[in-house]
């Protein structure tokens, strides 16, 4: 056992997860701010200077707040799933590549928490288990409109994970693999069009694949025109209603956790990670994540929410075959560059 | 007892474990919740073997699609009537007893005797790790030898979404009740009044700028004065100039 | 008084008499007058104007088919029922104690007209609601307010009061200001405490 | 830490019905505190799966017994109660009511007086459709409309407090016209208010008007067809959404909006989103108005019918002529006793017809004071448009009827 790169790597590892939930915290921030920007108003500014102590404000607000369990609750139930939910959440960012390899007191670092071959299918993965949190609290609350509010976004997560997932189907296929180490590599090497010297970022040869994925993780998270079994929680009461005090944040939390994750993912995929004109780095997959959490916060303002049945229409019945669809014709492009066809 | 194998046992004892509990809870979501356990343990152990696919395909496709619907019957339904589980007649079971320690002794002798040695294929480490690592591995093998069963399987899941489909359609698209047929009002109007005579009246003359078009395919019909319109309202696409 | 009154334009004379909103001011000129007069001879009491109102009153029995007749008749064509109300005229006559009021209004001809029926406690009316729907809750408010019951109405019960009041009907003229007794909401022993202001007379 | 509820406060209450074997029917409580209602609204849905089956509105919530109150108040003290009844578009409810007591006293405000009580009615259809606007875009999910909106019903309510120094229970009308001057910069406010509207309504159509997602969550939702709109008495947009051509300013005119020149939009398909079209037309139509009234008011000449015995004669000539102390003092005593009569006068509210029927017996007490309200109306084919509709559109529909509970309940 390689003692030194093992506890190099853990302490990457803890950087990454700190980082991550200091950017949670001041994700809830940066919405209100960009959402009262958008609409004409100011957002926090009491609690310290431009309101930036809000989240902190916020997290003791909701420790302060009484932690009610209701009494015909499934106990252990209720109290396991809100940690499901927000343990799964930063995980994903394991595998985000944020660099290549640094040598640091003359000890070689890698800048990535683990290079799996199958990266992708654990975000998947762990995606597909996120639901659990949202089904466990649903069940546990005993309460029988917080389980169909539950089972609702429970369905729309499976339905628009199966988008996500072969969404990027097109991106293996041009990359020839799971790991987003090497496809960060496969991107990082400009193609040249007749000396015009263009990035291969997957963003241009997959535009389709861009946007199927964009709308999918949307939805995956529960957010903006996808939040229906949420907001409709004013008719049913969504999975989290009888969730109050801290146990309630991280339900919260673990919804930012979520989109920074996606975010992170997205700009690694499709926008070529810390590649950037200049001087390639960190700062430029920071500066893209944002270009996705902005364009979360800007969906939701503008756009109102899908109903239930348009929702689910919209995944199995447009952007399922638009995935096949891409697939289909990546492979094509994929043999026909291969010569085999 | 390298640090491999003394994980492997502790995931085997809660896997094992946790199947027990799946049989054991009263409640059926503890036990669904059990079998998710047992499934991630076991897809923990594919990872020490370095079937990292089988790990991340273990864990999407059980435990993130078909455990999740299972969950969907169980909540849904309700508990009292959900099917008895540790009911049964006493003949069955006694039989179930005596067929369980059967199987338990045939698999406990097969273990014991060492005489289950599986050969090893023709996919070792090395080849696998000059293909590219085994998700690779997987993707050549599957796509070459087992063309024909990826085929039969594909058809054999389409006949099944088709059924299920067909199963939950809704019985009757219910037409609403008109209110009309008992308050009809005979404001000159071709839908208001009986239809005695069963001819609709002719359409209101239209001037051209009356029509203002508005997004979303629909047009406004703007009334200059209170008499435009009073013996026919504008209604329906008739008025798509 | 200042002459920069006098030159005010002076207001028309009778502003309200010739608006024609209601049809012609005479009742005998008046066609839905007429109407009723030689379709429902027995039902029809008198027709009497104000301003430029027409208000015919009829016979409770037959207020249904009059007002189904005048929504029917093909030149007096009243579609459209804007409102239904009730008067408690108990200080104003002693014979029929309450007034049930329709005010139509014909969309095709741009007229309104008013239709009384006088009724005594406990009589029934007949329902406006087979001939328009919009009397669905117009009756069931004259219900709770009243207490008028009103016969071949689907479901007659109170709607702007809770269910369990059982201190009769408020717009009674015979009912005081602030009811007979303290509302006390279910789940309550003692009505909400009134707040007995300094400022405000005892 | 965490305590234990004794017992559940039933927050929503159902009860499962079994309709047949095979069929279970839920009873759904949504109200009366529900963000979506417009104010304290319940409604009892039965839900068949997802489709509504049966829709049973709940209203009474804020019933403060107006009507009764009318019977022992005066004509003139009974002004501020109308600006509670509706209390998005005030103005208009006081034109209602002192429109309807100058018709049973027979008199007329001066010229002067009609036009700014023309001007102030349409400034609250403005402030009433754009709070409808906002909180319907609200309900829907377009979360920055309603900031949007009542970033411009700001400009509408400091006109009002510039007129009559209240911004929500103006009270500003009164028998025989105003008895306050009109403040000089105020036609240079209003004109301000009217070249920058426009574009402010431009971006609200920018945002919603075709929008993929708010045309599928309007379009061919809540359809009701117009002899059924007829029907059910329904007026205002909820009507004219249905293509049939009732506007009171137009059927019979009041004041003066026959020297008025506007066009009353008509939908074609009368659903939500024709009735969204319809409302956002008006409330171009209403600028229009605006701006011609602006253009037609006398600049001078009173304001108030002084000198008839019904009207409250104005107060600088209370303090200086001795005939006026005196009709003030009795008039503030005794009121006025108009004649006996009844009398009943609509006229085109926001939200559409609001009728008054006041009967009187001589005295200066009126005997019957009834407030016909167009969304107490309107709101009764809320059942016709649910069943069969999803259960996210009754929100839609809810915010489609435009409802506002303080005159629904009176």
């Amino acid at each position: 056992m390689n003692w030194a790169a093992f506890l190099s790597n853990y302490i990457f590892a803890f950087i990454v997860l700190n980082v991550m939930l200091g950017l949670m915290a001041y994700m809830t921030y940066f919405e209100r701010k960009v959402l009262a920007a958008m609409q004409d108003r100011v957002g926090p500014k009491r609690t310290g200077p431009f309101g930036l102590l809000q989240p902190i404000a916020d997290g003791i607000k909701l420790l302060a707040k009484e932690d009610i369990v209701p009494k015909n609750a499934d106990r252990l139930v209720f109290l396991v799933a809100p940690l499901l939910s927000f343990v799964l959440a930063p995980l994903s960012a394991a595998v985000i590549p944020f660099g290549g390899t640094v040598t640091v007191f003359g000890q070689e670092v890698n800048l990535y928490v683990a290079d799996i071959n199958v990266a992708v299918l654990y975000v998947l993965a762990l995606g597909g288990m996120g639901v659990y949190g949202i089904i466990l609290g649903g069940y546990a609350s005993a309460n029988r409109y917080s389980l169909l509010g539950a089972l609702r976004s429970a369905a729309q997560v499976i339905s628009y994970e199966i988008v996500l997932g072969l969404s990027l189907v097109g991106v293996f296929i041009l990359s020839g693999t799971l790991s987003l180490v090497q496809i960060l590599e496969a991107q990082q090497q400009p193609l040249s069009f007749g000396g015009v010297q263009v990035p291969n970022w997957y963003i241009l040869s997959q535009p389709l694949g861009f946007v199927l994925f964009l709308i999918a993780a949307v939805a995956e998270t529960n957010r903006a025109p996808f939040d229906l079994p949420e907001a409709e929680s004013e008719l049913i009461g969504g999975f989290h209603t009888e969730y109050s005090g801290f146990r309630f944040s991280f339900f919260f939390l673990a919804e930012y956790i979520n989109m920074i994750a996606v975010s992170l993912l997205a700009a690694t995929l499709f926008l070529g990670g810390t590649d950037g004109p200049i001087a390639d780095g960190v700062w430029w997959l920071a500066a893209k994540a944002a270009l996705f959490l902005f364009f979360y916060i800007w969906l939701r303002t503008t756009l109102p929410r899908f109903r239930y049945d348009q929702l689910m229409g919209l995944a199995w019945k447009v952007l399922l075959p638009l995935a096949l669809i891409n697939i289909a014709l990546t492979g094509l492009i994929r043999l026909w560059g291969l010569g085999l066809l | 007892m390298s640090a491999e194998v003394l994980v492997f046992d502790i995931l085997g004892a809660i896997a094992v474990l946790a199947a027990a509990g799946v049989v054991l809870a009263r409640n059926p979501v503890h036990s669904a919740l059990a079998l998710v356990v047992s499934f991630v343990n076991v897809a923990a152990i594919y990872v020490i073997l370095r079937a990292e696919f089988l790990a991340a395909a273990q864990i999407i496709v059980y435990t993130g699609a078909i455990l999740v619907l299972v969950l969907f019957v169980i909540m849904l339904v309700d508990p009292d009537n959900l099917p008895e589980f540790h009911g049964g007649r006493p003949v069955q079971r006694l039989l179930a007893l005596i067929l369980g320690l059967a199987l338990l002794g045939e698999v406990m002798a097969a273990i014991l005797t060492r005489t289950i040695v599986g050969q090893p294929g023709p996919w070792s480490p090395q080849a696998v790790a000059a293909v590219g690592g085994n998700t690779q591995a997987l993707g050549r093998v599957l796509y070459s030898g087992y063309v024909l069963p990826i085929q039969v399987t594909a058809v054999l899941l389409l006949a099944a979404t088709i059924g299920a489909l067909v199963l939950a359609r809704p019985d009757t698209p219910r037409v609403r009740a008109l209110v009309r047929d008992t308050a009809t009002i005979s404001l000159a109007h071709p839908r208001g009044s009986e239809m005695a005579n069963g001819v609709e009246p002719a359409l209101p003359a239209l001037a051209a700028g009356q029509l203002k078009l508005e997004a979303g395919e629909r047009t406004l019909v703007m009334a200059k004065s209170g008499d435009d319109f009073l013996d026919q309202p504008v209604w329906g696409e008739r008025h798509q100039s | 008084m200042s002459d920069e009154r006098q030159i005010a334009a002076m207001p028309r004379p009778e502003p309200w008499r010739d608006t024609g909103y209601w049809g012609p001011t005479d009742p005998d000129a008046h066609p839905a007058v007429r109407a009723i007069r030689e379709q429902f001879p027995d039902a029809y009491i008198d027709a009497y104007s104000f301003r430029d109102e027409m208000t015919v009153r009829v016979e409770r029995p037959r207020y249904r088919d009059v007002i189904q007749f005048l929504r029917d008749h093909p030149d007096l064509q009243y579609t459209m029922l804007s409102d239904e109300t009730a008067v408690d005229m108990l200080r104003l006559r002693d014979d029929p104690r309450f007034d049930v009021v329709a005010q139509l209004y014909s969309l095709r001809r741009r007229q309104r007209l008013r239709v009384k029926t006088g009724v005594n406690d406990g009589e029934l009316v007949p329902s406006l609601v087979p001939v328009f729907a919009a009397a669905g809750w117009l009756e069931r408010e004259i219900y709770d307010m009243f207490g008028i019951v009103f016969e071949g109405h689907p479901d007659l019960r109170r709607i702007l009061l809770p269910e369990d009041w059982d201190e009769g009907h408020p717009l009674r003229k015979d009912y005081p200001l602030r009811g007979y007794r303290e509302y006390v909401q279910p789940g309550f022993e003692a009505p909400a405490p009134r707040v007995r202001s300094r400022l405000r007379r005892p | 830490m965490s305590l234990e509820i004794t017992e559940p406060t039933p927050v929503i209450i159902s009860e499962e019905r079994q309709v047949s074997d095979t069929r279970r029917e839920l009873v759904l409580n949504m109200g009366p505190q529900h963000p979506s209602t417009h104010g304290v609204l319940r409604v009892r849905l039965t839900l068949e799966g997802e489709t509504i089956t049966g829709c049973d509105p709940v209203i009474g919530y804020l019933h403060r017994g107006v009507e009764k109150l009318g019977e022992s108040k005066r004509y003139a003290q009974f002004v501020p109660w109308t600006d509670r009844t509706d209390y998005v578009a005030a103005p208009s409810n006081n034109l209602g009511y002192v429109l309807t007591v100058e018709k049973l006293l027979g008199i007329e405000a001066p010229e002067r007086a009609q036009y700014w009580r023309m001007i102030m009615a349409e400034l609250a259809r403005l402030a009433s459709h754009l709070v409808w606007l906002g909180t319907h875009a609200l309900d829907i999910g377009a979360l920055s409309m309603s900031l949007y909106c009542f970033r411009e019903r700001e400009m509408i309510l400091d006109i009002f407090e510039k007129f009559c120094g209240a911004r929500l229970t103006t009270n500003m009308m009164e028998i025989g016209g105003f008895s306050r001057p009109i403040p000089p910069d105020l036609p240079d406010m209003i004109r301000d208010f009217l070249a920058v509207f426009p574009k402010r309504q431009r971006e609200y159509e920018d945002m919603l008007s075709a929008n993929p997602i708010w045309l599928a969550r309007t379009r061919g939702v809540g359809v009701i067809e117009p002899d059924v709109a007829i029907n059910y008495g329904l007026t205002g947009a909820c009507l004219r959404g249905s293509g049939v051509n009732y506007d009171v300013r137009k059927a019979q005119p009041y004041l003066f909006y026959d020297r008025v020149d506007f066009e009353v939009p008509l939908g074609t398909h009368g659903d939500v989103y024709d009735r969204y079209l319809v409302r956002m037309e008006e409330m171009r139509q209403s600028l229009k108005i605006i701006q011609q009234c602006l253009d037609q008011v006398p600049t001078d000449g009173p304001l108030k019918l002084a000198e008839s015995n019904y009207v409250i004669p104005p107060h600088d000539t209370v303090l200086t002529t001795a005939e006026d102390m005196q009709r003030h003092f009795i008039w503030v005593i005794k009121g006025f006793s108009p004649p006996k009569g009844e009398v009943y006068l609509a006229i085109e509210h926001s939200k559409g017809e609001l009728g008054h029927y006041i009967v009187s017996d001589g005295s200066p007490i009126p005997y019957r004071l009834r407030i016909r309200t167009p969304d107490f109306v309107n709101l009764q084919s809320l059942p016709y448009m649910a069943e069969g509709a999803m259960l996210a559109d009754v929100v839609a529909l809810i915010g489609t009827i435009d409802i506002v509970l303080g005159s629904v309940d009176r």
